[in-house]
This record gives C-alpha cells, structure tokens and sequence, in this order.
C-alpha cells in the first residue's frame, strides 16, 4: 500500500502553485540485487492533475524520475478553497488518487 | 569611493569563491527547496507513536522524553540528558526504546527488527519515529544540559572516542571532523569541534538522503560513519553511540533545529 | 484506473512483442490530445533527442533562448537531480525533459493544457555527466535548450 | 587542536628546538577502550580487534598536538615497518593506479574481503586535473612526478611515504597502506606510476 501524496497548492499572485511529493520506488529496472538478479522496473508513469473537473496537467514518466517523486506546476482559473486533485499510475497498475485545498 | 567599492565587491567574489570551493555542490541541494521526503516518515511516525500496539496495547503518548510525560515539542533540543528511571544519559532513539518497553512491552530487539531501513520495503519503525518526534522541534535551539556528574561524563567519554584512532586505517571521526574549511571529495566536511560548524551539522540530522532514498538519524549516521572508518559495528543505543551523541549535541548548543532535512 | 487503460496497457505490450509499437503509436496518439492517452513507448525507449522527437511525430528541433533550463552545475547526487524548465514560448504544449546520456534519453514529458503555465519542476536521475535537455513543442514546431550537470562522487566512497 | 600537517610539523619542529617542552601527552582515560568493546559488535570483516590500539595509534588519540618524546617514537616505530619493493622496481601501471585512487572501499564490514581494496586517494588530495571530485584533506599532486623528476631519493621517499605515512609525519591523517596490508605491493607500484609517469594524468 502507498502512502498518501503530500499536495501543497497556493495561491502565488493570479496564479495557483502547485507541488506534489509522491512515495514510489520509482525502481529503473536496471538494478541488480545482491544475488545479481534484476530488480524489475516499477515507476509512475502517468500523472493527471485537476481541478474543478478540469485537467491542469498530464504527465507521462519513466523510470529516470527520481524515487519519491517531486513535481510542480502553475495554473490559472481557480481560487482558494478550490480542490486540486492529483493521480498516479504505475506501470504495474497500481494507482493512487489525493486532493488537497488551494491555501 | 570607488576603490572601496570595488574592494568590497572583489572581496564578495573572493567570499563566494572559496565558498563555492569548500561546498561545491550547495547549489544543487540550493534548488531542491524544502519539499522533503522526509514527510513521508514523519507521518508514517507520527501514527506509529499514537497507535495503541505491544502486549499492552498502549499508544507512546505518555512518554517522558525529559520535558514530562507526553510532552513532545522541543525535546529533542533537550537530548541526550540524563534519566533518573533508567539511572542513565539517553538519546532519543534510546529513550523511544525505553518507552516502548515500559509502556507498550514491545522488546528493543522488537523495535529495531529493521534498525536501518533499505529505502524500499524494509521500513524501520524507529526511523519513522524520530523523524515523527525531531519534526515537532523544529525551531527550537539546542541546549544540553551538563549539570548531572553523568552528563559530564558521557560528554569527556564522547569527546575521547571522537578522537579514538583505530583499526586497519587508523581512522578516528577526528580524522575528517576536527578541522575547519576541508571536504571529501565534494562533500563539505564539517569541524564538530568548532561552533559554527557543529550547530548546522546537528541541527541537520535526521535527513532524507536522496542517495539512499531513505530517512537517516543520528544513530545510523554515527553507525555508518564507523563503517567507513573501518570500525565493526556500533550497537544502536550503545555507551559509546550515547557518549559521541552527547559530545555532538553540546558543541551544537545555541543551534536550531532544522531536521528532518534533505541531504546528498 | 479504468479497464480500457488496462486493455490499452495489454495491446502495447502485445504489440511491442510483435515490434509493431514503433510504428502504430505515433498514429495512436494525436499531439494535442489531454485525455487520458496511450504511453508512447517508442519515445521512452529512444537514446537521442532526434528520436524522441521523432516517436512524438516531430521533425527537425530549433534551439531556443526562449526556453529556461534551471538544474545546478553540480549536481550532489545524480540519482536526485532538481530541474525546472520554463517556456516563453507562445502555444506552448507540451515540455519533455532529456537527459542526454542517460540508458533512455527521454524523462518526463508534460502536457500543458490552456490555463496552465508552460513551466514544470521535478527531480530526475543522471546516470553521468551530461546534457540535461528541454524540448518543447507548439502548433508551429519543436524547440530545444540545454544545459551541462555534472555528474561527481560525493562523500567516503565506500 | 589544528590537524593541519604542516602546522603540526612546525610545532613539532620547534618543540624540538625545546621552545616549547612539555610533559609527554595525556593518555586517554582507560576506560574508553572497555565502553568501545562493550559499544561494539563484530560484523563482516571488522572484528573486535579493530578497537584495539597499537602504540601509534594511542598517542595520536589525545586530540592535542602529539608531544617531542613521543613523536620520535612514532617516527623511529614507523621507519622501520617499511619495506622496499622485493625487486627494487618502484613503478608499476598507472592506469591500474588511477582505479586504485578512484576506489574507496575495501576493509570495511560490508566490503567483501576477497576482493582488492582501493586506496581512496581522490577522497582527499587532487591529483589528475581532469577529476574535479577531489578531497582537500591533504596536499595536491597534481603533477606530482612532473615537478619532482624521478630521481632515486624522491622515488624512495614517496614510497615510504605510501607505505607508513606516519614514518616523516608524526599523527599524519593518512593510512599507513603498507604498513597495514591496506594495499598489496603490486597496487603502491601503480599507485607510484600514478604520481610519477609522465603519461600519468596526474602529470598531464
């Protein structure tokens, strides 16, 4: 089970700030363990970003993303008190979906 | 006027010079900003020490970390200090264990089932913890107390062992920490001897270490830093770890507390 | 996620058995789509930029100082590498971040629908010493800037 | 308190002049050693027996400059551990040198003890300018050989200086590679190519 994304979003001007730290392995695929046997990749590979029904930003990743992943982005159209919501998947299909209020 | 003025900016490029030179790679940890994985082990802590568990099914809210019972806030400041139930100088790690045993029955080798964790599935319930605890005294400065005679003396057997030099390298933590301006490789190494430098190395443990993926504390810092100086392995909790603790924390007194922060 | 994107995740595999991927995706995928959309495997799999560019549909990249590359010179540690990129230019839709000697060149790549600024910050591994690479792409073409980090040992070594 | 080996040197040098002779150092309280043992457990490689000292090692723990008396002891101990290449051949490879300076594991308790250690040099002096991840807790060499020539005297002088460091520099901070089986006498030949060969990068 994942833990919970943690999303800071703000108003900055006329603008809404948004950052968004995720708990993944973000694992390459290209690591071996110990035994010398591949440690199967395991990354996010799409993020969906939205607010007020509307998607803010689309994400494709791969696995050269840093582990806990961090991502930020700026939009406009929204207000304090105003839900942004942010989806993960990954590539074995696990998804995870957390909101937080523009502060 | 205009001497002076260019005096004073080539002096400024001089500072940032030597600056850059002694800790080349402050930029980079510059534009990572403050957001910190480390928050993922403060909240995973944060419920681990709430949650009632152990044969007792008790929760560690009514631990005394020195500041009375419950009292969580700004205590990590306070530690390593001396302890009238267990007769003994204590680190935080070493006084979650305490409470742990006493108030929830759940054993020490329990609890460091996973000392260290891999960053990955192999999670360490006292990493979490601490992160959980340290975070609540962020902004407070550390003052150690050294009015117990076993406050003082835990202080004089961490500054010997600090300068213990031994085994197959004749390393001691002195080797690379007791002079001023120096690095390894690129790291910025800092003096534990010196004020300055001692209070913001402190004041910077426990860290996210991005090359590890991981939350480190203070004992596993100490821990690995013995690895490297080819020492066996240092006991979580042990005299000596306590001691070296104990040194730390008061060369840092007057430092404030940023920790958990993000490091290489 | 919903069983269509399953489904779609199982075709893509298929295909890619069958070394069809590299031709069917680029059709699969209109550039401007926002909706949830199929992975362009081809472009997560490409060494170079030409072929990242090219697996999105893309030709022949312009270089632009009208795209902000912020990364350090020195990165602390290649497996956390903070980069921001920003765009200034008009019709912005989509920012790719490259690390150009990285095993797969292509990173992360972003689509900016209206409203959204054309600027997004994240952390990306470099494997070494290398060009971190921005491309964005508009109606009018695809642009690109650069910039070096280098790739060190920090600490004991061991 | 300073560690610098030149300031060290110095007051080692006028302690010699009898400017400033004083009693022999403290000794470290002996109870350190018992709360190391108790401290510590063995793991991998790294036994118990790590934490014990030998006569160097003692008399560089105080934390303060090490005394006249006793750095002559360390200097005459020292001198002597050290043992010329059997065949009298000082350089070896300086690529397999340059693998030796790069590597910094070895002889820790999660190294794997079949294999070679390194030397770590890079972890704390310059030396090939094109390496920008160098450590500043000793001198740099870069262009070591370039500036000193080959001559026999500096060949054995570095050498030795390889071998057991704390032969000239009383309390030095570096290993004593020889000395203590760090380096086998194969790798301090590629290690002497490295600072001495004129295709080396360190003399580039």
């Amino acid at each position: 089970m994942s833990d919970p994304m943690r999303i800071r979003a703000s108003v900055v001007g006329d603008k809404v700030e948004v950052k968004v730290l995720m708990a993944h392995p973000m694992e390459s695929g290209l690591r071996k363990n110990a035994d010398g046997s591949i440690i199967p990749a395991h990354f996010i590979d799409r993020v969906v970003a939205s607010c007020k029904g509307k998607t803010v930003l689309a994400a494709d990743w791969g696995p050269a993303v840093s582990k806990n992943p961090y991502l930020s982005f700026r939009f406009s159209g929204a207000a304090k008190g105003d839900m942004v919501s942010v989806t993960w998947t990954d590539n074995k299909g696990d998804t995870r979906t957390d909101e937080a209020a523009i502060a | 006027m205009k001497r002076v003025l260019s005096y004073l900016l080539l002096s400024v490029f001089a500072a940032s010079a030597s600056a850059q030179e002694i800790d080349p790679t402050a930029e980079s940890r510059e534009l990572m900003g403050d957001d910190n994985p480390a928050f993922f082990w403060e909240t995973r802590g944060e419920a681990l020490w709430k949650e009632a568990r152990g044969p007792k099914k008790a929760n560690l809210s009514q631990c005394d970390l020195g500041l009375g019972k419950g009292v969580v806030a700004g205590a990590y400041a306070k530690l390593p200090r001396f302890f009238a139930d267990t007769a003994k100088v204590q680190d935080l790690e070493s006084r979650v264990l305490t409470c742990a045993e006493t108030l929830q029955g759940i054993t020490p080798a329990e609890m460091l089932k996973v000392r260290f964790g891999n960053g990955d599935d192999q999670r360490s319930e006292m990493e979490a913890i601490t992160a959980y605890l340290v975070s609540t005294s962020k902004g407070a400065a550390m003052q150690v107390s050294m009015k117990h005679p076993k406050e003082k003396a835990a202080y004089a057997l961490g500054e010997q062992i600090f300068h213990y030099r031994s085994g197959t390298h004749d390393f001691s933590c002195a080797t690379c920490h007791a002079e001023s301006g120096k690095r390894i490789r690129l790291q910025a190494l800092p003096n534990l001897t010196a004020k300055a430098d001692a209070q913001k190395a402190y004041v910077t443990w426990p860290a996210y270490r991005i090359s590890q993926g991981e939350l480190r504390t203070m004992e596993w810092r100490l821990n690995d830093c013995f690895r490297q100086q080819r020492f066996p392995d240092l006991q979580y909790g042990s005299e000596a770890a306590v001691a070296l603790t104990m040194f730390l924390a008061k060369n840092a007194d007057g430092g404030v507390l940023e920790a958990p922060t993000m490091k290489r | 996620m919903t069983p269509i994107h399953v489904s779609r995740r199982k075709f893509l595999s298929a295909a890619s058995k069958f070394g069809a991927a590299l031709a069917v995706l680029p059709l699969l995928r209109p550039f401007a789509a926002f909706a949830a959309t199929e992975r362009n495997t081809a472009a997560f799999s490409a060494k170079s930029m030409s072929d990242v560019i090219k697996a999105y549909g893309g030709a022949d990249a312009k270089e632009s100082t009208e795209i902000t590359i912020t990364a350090p010179e020195i990165a602390e540690n290649g497996a956390v590498v903070p980069v921001t990129v920003e765009s200034k230019i008009a019709g912005t839709r989509t920012i790719s971040v490259l690390v150009e000697k990285n095993p797969a060149a292509l990173s992360a790549r972003f689509e900016i629908p209206e409203g959204t600024d054309a600027y997004a910050a994240t952390r990306v591994k470099v494997g070494e010493t290398s060009n971190l690479i921005a491309v964005v792409q508009t109606a009018d073409g695809t642009f690109y800037a650069q910039k070096p980090v280098k790739v060190t040992l920090g600490g004991c070594g061991g | 308190m300073t560690q610098h080996p030149f300031i060290r040197s110095l007051a080692l040098a006028i302690s010699l002049f009898g400017l400033t002779a004083q009693a022999a150092a403290a000794k470290p309280e002996p109870d350190v050693a018992k709360v190391l043992q108790q401290s510590f457990k063995e793991k991998g490689q790294a036994g118990l027996d790590r934490l014990q000292q030998d006569e160097t090692q003692a008399a560089c723990s105080t934390g303060k400059p090490v005394q006249p008396e006793a750095a002559a002891k360390i200097i005459a101990t020292n001198q002597a551990s050290v043992r010329d290449p059997a065949d009298g051949q000082y350089l070896g490879d300086w690529k397999a040198g340059e693998k030796v300076a790069q590597s910094g594991t070895g002889r820790q308790f999660s190294d794997d003890p079949a294999k070679p250690s390194g030397g770590n040099c890079y972890a704390c002096h310059q030396m090939a300018e094109k390496e920008i991840a160098y450590g500043t807790i000793g001198p740099s060499l870069k262009h070591y050989g370039k500036l000193r020539g080959t001559s026999e005297p500096i060949l054995k002088y570095t050498w030795a200086k390889l071998y057991n460091a704390q032969a000239f520099m009383p309390c030095s901070l570096m290993p004593r590679f020889g000395h203590k089986d760090i380096l086998t006498e194969q790798q301090l030949k590629d290690v002497m190519a490295l600072l001495f060969d004129a295709s080396s990068p360190v003399n580039q």
